[in-house]
């Protein structure tokens, strides 16, 4: 029950926050910042208690379930559930909202009540797309959680609001509806072969397709995630989404509905089409490749500062579609770091960024300089989070982006060598924006304070979680391990048909055997 | 009394007439000319309709005459108030004046 | 003694901590406690422990000690354990010694900077994270220190951030040893997936068993890790970032560029030895880079006019006698000449600081002179120090541990005459920029006055070094001088013992020929830059030596040749596409429909005629079409 | 032979020449109606072919519709049309006024559209060659049936058609009064 609770709060908070918001201005704020953190009270209490509960192996992947028929003619029902993956993604949802709106509490001046309306239906539309279990349902939240996004960069965005928004949308609404063709496809498949009609994910599941149509409804599947998750070719929209976006959107748009992309090829696309991922793989992983090496010299050439953040945002994720595809626990845990660190650390960058629009009214980097001087506080959570943003050890980043290398290496070599180049791109860009930033002579004639006690708590929050993922994420990876077992068994039974049988004892110990002949002779091949 | 023309004949004359119509409405520039044009492209298809008619025996062609000419009437009737509009506000009947309605 | 093991790195993380929050609100006077207490501390506690650990070797000899598991997926599951063996014993004596001197004098040294908290917080993060390097137990713990002690370099290279130079060259320094840094991850994965674990000890006895002799995946394996050594070692071709890191303060460039972090690469190789004994190809490599390095640095080296870039260059010349060492498989050899070489450059660079803010901030080495009786203890220390960094015979530590990388250079089992010319050839060039320093700095007459003197705090430290470098050499003598090799013994129970080719001896004639090349390198030094500077101006007028002397200068062109292979293509690709060939491919898209908007408006033209004529096109059209079908 | 037959015979025959001499008036007149200048003799000229055309129909045997149309259309519409063509008395310089107007130029494109679409439809008329019945007549007894048979809705729409034209007609053509006023010249919206 505790899911329907979730979203109802969101929603319920609101239409709240819109309705008050005509009397007063601060109340709205007020009541956003109170639904999200009883939202977040409630998860984070539910999440200790599960973890006690459920010991490392546990088979039972699903923690909670609530189904309740909705249209039962077509067979669809509101059917919620929750496994590891997307209680941590929900956690990370609720955490930056209290961050959103944190960070957006003087910034909105005007309409402030119908400004949080948009701000917690999106929370509510992310969180319901991270619990759905009913296709139709998941289409649903897609919808609700695109919609107030759009008018969040439409009305508080800066100069090119409208022209982001448009393409915001177009981009997301043509992708989103070829995945309505693919669902309605499997939904008819599905009922032509075993009769009954519903858009029932589990039931989904073992759905016979012939291996074209298949491909077909996969790719249906992934350009709409690929088109949320910016993979190179579709991600032209998000610079322009980030840098017009307001702090809040900006903060929600990298740290969440990014995320939301990555989550469905990992909940629908992987477990739904096994064969015909497997046969795109390579490519994928190809385009991959390519997103973390085309963003890190796009980002370094920027001269808008969240333009540039928007840019390393599109080469960290070009590293979750590389360790997606390669299929291996290493990878896909390494993918779910990737997830969360990214989240916290770009989400931090964007926050820097709305402060230091604040104060100096501009995004142009090469009108700041020299600000460590004034601002030492900020300068060195900057320099903190550009480090986490080049993948420092000892910070998440590093962690997630070591696991989905290490996991790569093993499915693909010379891909993952080509990615680990891009570690040298992301250190060029993230030392780059400090540099043109907060380093050398002083450009900024007025004088500027550092951080507020707000801002404090907001920054420190984050480079704390940041910290403690670096240096000690077992949790994360405990509670995100039941469903990547069950995932990565899906394609260990598909490798063994292919000709060298890795060794019989189980998929615990790494196969010395596989690895060392396909790698050896990949080296003799160059 | 059944007379010996072939319904082709008949049909070759309508559409004859059907072209000559056309060619009048293209050709002339005033609207008064454009307006009789049709009105001959309307017997054409008369003539038509009441050939088929007799050729099969059936009153359908008639009555199909009968409604393009109520219909011929009302068009006609509208069609010239609308010239005398025209004319009071153009002065003129060149169609070519009407261009306002540009896409 | 294991469990008190984590404090050693604890000390230094907790000043870091501490300054660091609260450098702001503390006055000076308790930064320095904390930023030089913290190291001291762990020196303290350092020689604690290794004399129980020479005392009594524990059992397996090394110390381990587990703080938490890291991290555990699958079969990949690295902990934070801090392993102390003898090898590591030396590295954590040697950067916590010299350390905590360094902070010391630099207590007195940054006494008139603003910034005085962040500099501390910076070394004591330092010294942390290359204390960690050397005391992970497993590679990729070894990896975190080693991209910790690459930021903190970063950090304290672009100190005076007001300067963008300073800046430049922090980004250089810090993205060429992230080139090392990337090949090692691979080098990483690659070990990882051929042993299936990345604790050390592990690979290290595996390694034999599961490779054999000149396998391509050990040689690759090697070759990975070599790469990444050369990178944070500032060896051929990537050593362009180190004379510009000279931006830095002085310490900096003691504790950073002389000391300890440079040196990571030779640890990396030491304690990797066993993978590059598998693959003899990698360790002829080595040796050659080694040697190439050290005649490259050598030669720039003597073209300097700045003190710290002629110390920066000596610097990879001697780290290049170091990876000459260890290419050879002597170890042992390679790891004393490091902890010599650490004491006597460490001192080096300290007087050269001092110097320098004695003539307030004057780097170029013409225009001082006569500081002999100025600055007497600077003087004398900063002679007993070139005196070691020179070899000079039997005085001087470094005489003992650059000899025996010579000795062993021509009589090891890969040694090769060769190589022992090289070697020889980079011993006289040696001497000659050493004194041609001496010279220059402190004999002639003062070309700029004094302006202030340097206090007890600064001096100490210097006299201390000067000490081991004269004294630190007699722990390890030639084994014609007697079998007094307590160094080696140490490091044996770690590193294999260097195999000598059947039926060498004569270890005395090598040593005279040293000798000789020595001082024959200081004569002429002496001659050219002090008794007849004209003979300079002779070979100024000739062009082909002037071309010559710009080449060396500019450390044989590698800047320039890496400007524009790599810089230039990559900023130019960056800037041209600006905004995003793709996001033209979506705009194009509008445009075309834009267009066809256009083009479709036209047929609206509003003209009666224009509607009737297209009405009869379409009538034919159709016609023609029931024509054809 | 039956005198009878003979008489049919010669009647038949008769009866073809007599369509195609109608038929040749009717052409002639449209290309009158087209061609003249002056709009009063066009229309005279498409009376005469109206009055040929209703000829043709009593020829097809549909003696109703003929009159219909020389009663409805030759009276009524056309009478309509010499009205207004007096009421805007477009006399001598609208004949001038379209010579300048028909000048080769502009009428040859249109003439070479039609004479391509008349091609083709003589050529589709003749080429389909369903063979020639005679044509039988319909009288206005079988016409009246089926008009207020299953034509019925039709014959409401029609009249609903006409009482939507007298309507707009009356609206469209009501005259703007404009008051003549010593002083104030405003004109009343119509």
């Amino acid at each position: 029950m505790i899911l329907t609770y979730l979203i109802g709060i969101l929603m319920g908070g609101g239409l709240l926050a819109l309705l008050l918001g005509q009397w007063n201005k601060s109340l709205p704020k007020w009541i956003a910042l109170g639904t999200v953190s009883i939202g977040f009270m409630l998860l984070v209490s539910f999440w200790i208690d599960q973890s006690h509960g459920v010991n490392i192996f546990l088979s039972e992947t699903w923690m909670a379930e609530y189904r309740h028929d909705w249209i039962p003619a077509f067979g669809i029902s509101f059917h919620l559930a929750l496994d590891g993956l997307s209680l941590l993604l929900l956690v990370l949802t609720f955490f930056l909202g209290i961050l959103a709106v944190l960070c957006s509490w003087n910034e909105v001046k005007e309409r402030v009540g119908f400004y949080h309306f948009n701000l917690l239906w999106i929370l509510a539309g992310i969180s319901g797309v991270f619990i759905a279990m009913d296709l139709f349902l998941f289409y649903f939240f897609w919808e609700v959680m695109l919609i107030p996004m759009y008018f969040l960069i439409g009305i508080w965005g800066s100069e090119k609001r409208e022209y982001a928004a448009y393409k915001f949308f177009i981009f997301t609404q043509a992708s989103g509806l070829l995945m309505l063709l693919a669902i309605l496809g499997i939904y008819f498949i599905h009922g032509s072969n075993t009769g009954n009609y519903t858009f029932n994910y589990f039931e989904l599941l073992g759905t016979t397709i012939s291996p074209d149509t298949a491909f077909w409804l996969m790719l249906g599947f992934m350009i709409a995630f690929v088109v949320k998750l910016p993979l190179v070719p579709f991600h032209s929209w998000l610079p322009d989404a980030h840098s017009e976006a307001p702090t809040a959107g900006s903060l929600i748009l990298a740290g969440l509905l990014l995320k939301t992309g990555a989550y469905g090829i990992l909940r629908f696309v992987l477990p739904l089409f096994p064969e015909a991922a497997q046969s795109v793989a390579s490519w994928a992983m190809l385009l991959g490749v390519i997103g973390i090496i085309y963003g890190a010299i796009l980002a370094y050439s920027q001269t808008d500062l969240k333009r540039l953040i928007a840019y390393t945002s599109v080469s960290h994720m070009g590293f979750v579609i590389l360790g997606i595809f390669a299929f291996n626990e290493l990878a896909l845990q390494g993918v779910i770091m990737q997830l969360v660190t990214h989240a916290i650390s770009t989400g931090a960058l964007f926050i820097m960024a709305g402060m230091l629009k604040e104060r100096l009214h501009t995004r142009d980097v090469r009108l700041m300089g020299g600000l460590w001087t004034q601002m030492p506080q900020m300068g060195g959570t900057a320099m903190l989070l550009a480090m986490a943003s080049l993948g420092l050890p000892g910070l998440g980043n590093f962690i997630a982006e070591f696991l989905i290398l290490l996991g790569a290496f093993k499915a693909n070599v010379w891909l993952t060598v080509l990615a680990t180049c891009g570690l040298i791109f992301s250190a060029i860009y993230s030392l780059w924006l400090i540099q043109q930033v907060f380093l050398g002579p002083k450009k900024t004639p007025d004088s500027v304070q550092d951080f507020s006690w707000r801002e404090i708590i907001l920054m420190a929050s984050l480079i704390l979680s940041i910290i403690w993922l670096g240096l000690y994420p077992q949790p994360v990876i405990n509670t995100a391990r039941p469903m990547i077992n069950k995932l990565e068994k899906l394609f260990v039974n598909q490798s063994t048909n292919n000709k060298h049988v890795n060794n019989l004892h189980s998929t615990i110990c790494i196969e010395h055997a596989s690895s060392t002949a396909s790698f050896s002779n990949t080296i003799k091949l160059v | 009394m059944n007379a010996p023309i072939s319904i082709e004949m008949v049909m070759l004359l309508a559409g004859i007439l059907f072209i000559l119509g056309i060619a009048g409405v293209i050709i002339r520039k005033n609207i008064i000319f454009m307006l009789l044009s049709v009105e001959i492209m309307l017997n054409a298809a008369g003539l038509a309709f009441v050939a088929a008619g007799s050729r099969w025996a059936q009153p359908d062609g008639q009555v199909m005459f009968i409604f393009i000419l109520t219909m011929a009437a009302a068009e006609v009737s509208v069609g010239l108030a609308l010239i005398l509009r025209i004319y009071h506000q153009h002065k003129s009947l060149d169609i070519d004046k009407l261009k306002e309605m540009k896409g | 003694m294991d469990y008190l093991l984590w404090l050693i790195p604890a000390f230094p993380l907790v000043g870091f901590i501490v300054l660091a929050l609260l450098g702001k609100h503390l006055s000076r006077f308790w930064i320095a406690i904390i930023g030089a207490g913290s190291v001291s501390l762990s020196a303290i506690l350092t020689f604690v422990i290794g004399f129980s650990f020479l005392s009594s070797t524990p059992t397996g000899g090394h110390y381990s000690q587990t703080l938490w598991t890291w991290l555990e997926v699958a079969a990949f599951n690295p902990k934070i354990t801090l392993y102390l063996d003898a090898l590591s014993l030396v590295f954590v004596f040697v950067i916590t010694f010299i350390g905590a001197l360094i902070h010391i004098y630099s207590v007195a040294f940054m006494a008139a900077d603003k910034d005085y908290a962040r500099f501390f917080a910076c070394m004591n993060l330092f010294v942390f994270s290359m204390l960690l390097l050397v005391l992970a137990d497993n590679l990729l713990l070894l990896y975190l220190g080693w991209e910790g002690v690459g930021l903190c370099s970063y950090l304290l290279i672009g100190f005076w951030y007001e300067n963008p130079t300073n800046g430049y060259a922090a980004r250089k320094a810090f993205i060429i040893t992230r080139l090392g840094d990337t090949a090692m991850a691979i080098g990483l994965f690659v070990i990882f997936y051929q042993f299936g674990t990345l604790v050390i000890p592990d690979i290290l006895a595996l390694a034999p068993s599961t490779w054999h002799e000149g396998a391509t995946i050990a040689t690759v394996a090697a070759l990975l890790l070599l790469a990444g050594g050369i990178g944070k070692s500032a060896q051929l071709p990537l050593q362009t970032w180190l004379p510009d890191a000279m931006a830095g303060p002085s310490p900096v460039s003691a504790l950073i560029h002389a000391a300890t972090m440079v040196t990571a690469g030779v640890y990396l190789i030491a304690r990797m030895h066993v993978i590059f004994q598998l693959s003899p190809i990698v360790q002829m490599i080595v040796a050659g880079i080694g040697a190439a390095t050290l005649l490259i640095a050598g030669f720039s080296a003597l073209t300097q006019y700045d003190i710290k870039r002629v110390l920066a260059y000596s610097t990879i010349s001697q780290i290049g006698y170091m990876f000459l060492a260890l290419g050879l498989g002597a170890w042992t050899a390679a790891i004393f000449h490091f902890m010599i070489h650490a004491f006597f450059k460490a001192l080096l660079f300290l007087a050269a600081g001092a110097v320098i803010e004695a003539l307030n901030h004057e780097h170029n080495m013409f225009k001082m002179g006569g500081l002999k009786n100025k600055l007497p203890v600077i003087f004398w220390t900063f002679l007993i120090g070139s005196a070691s960094l020179a070899a000079l015979p039997i005085i001087s530590a470094g005489f003992y541990s650059k000899d025996q990388i010579l000795w062993y250079a021509w009589a090891s089992e890969h040694g090769s005459p060769i190589l022992w010319l090289i070697a020889l050839l980079g011993a006289f060039i040696t001497a000659a920029y050493t004194t041609r320093m001496m010279v220059l700095t402190f004999w002639g007459d003062a070309k700029t006055s004094v302006g202030h003197y340097p206090g007890k705090l600064m001096t100490i430290p210097l006299i201390v070094l000067a000490f081991f470098s004269l004294f630190a050499g007699f722990i390890e003598l030639p084994h014609n001088f007697g079998q007094f090799t307590l160094f080696s013994n140490l490091l044996h129970q770690v590193l294999p013992e260097t195999v000598l080719k059947a039926g060498i001896h004569g270890e005395l004639l090598f040593q005279l020929l040293a000798l000789l090349v020595t001082f024959g390198g200081i004569y002429l030094a002496y001659i050219f830059w002090y008794k007849q500077p004209q003979r300079i101006e002779k070979l100024k007028r000739s062009a082909p030596l002037m071309s010559l002397y710009r080449f060396w200068f500019s450390g044989w062109g590698f800047d320039q040749v890496y400007q524009v292979l790599f810089v230039k293509p990559i900023v130019f690709i960056a800037n041209i596409n600006k905004n995003d060939v793709v996001d033209k491919l979506y705009q194009g898209i509008t445009t075309a429909t834009v267009h066809l908007y256009r083009l479709l408006s036209f047929t609206q033209s509003g003209s009666l005629r224009w509607y009737i004529i297209g009405l009869v096109i379409g009538a034919i059209l159709i016609l023609s079409i029931q024509l054809m079908l | 032979m039956k005198i009878h037959q003979l008489t049919y015979i010669a009647y038949c025959l008769k009866m073809d020449i007599f369509f195609y001499i109608t038929a040749f008036v009717t052409l002639f007149s449209t290309i009158m109606v087209i061609t003249r200048h002056n709009p009063v003799h066009a229309l005279l000229y498409l009376v005469i072919s109206l009055l040929s055309l209703s000829v043709i129909f009593f020829l097809l045997g549909a003696p109703f519709v003929a009159l219909l149309e020389i009663i409805i259309y030759a009276g009524a519409i056309m009478v309509l049309f010499i009205f207004v063509i007096m009421l805007l008395n477009l006399g001598k310089e609208t004949a001038a006024q379209e010579k300048a107007w028909l000048k080769p130029k502009i009428w040859i494109g249109p003439v070479i559209l039609s004479t391509i679409l008349l091609a083709e439809l003589v050529y589709l008329i003749t080429m389909a060659q369903p063979p020639s019945y005679t044509l039988q007549t319909v009288d206005s007894k079988a016409v009246a049936i089926s008009l207020f048979g299953p034509y019925l809705i039709g014959v409401e729409l029609a009249a609903m058609l006409l009482m939507a034209g007298v309507v707009g007609t009356a609206h469209i053509g009501q005259q703007k009064k404009t008051v003549l006023h010593r002083f104030l010249k405003e004109e009343e919206p119509s």
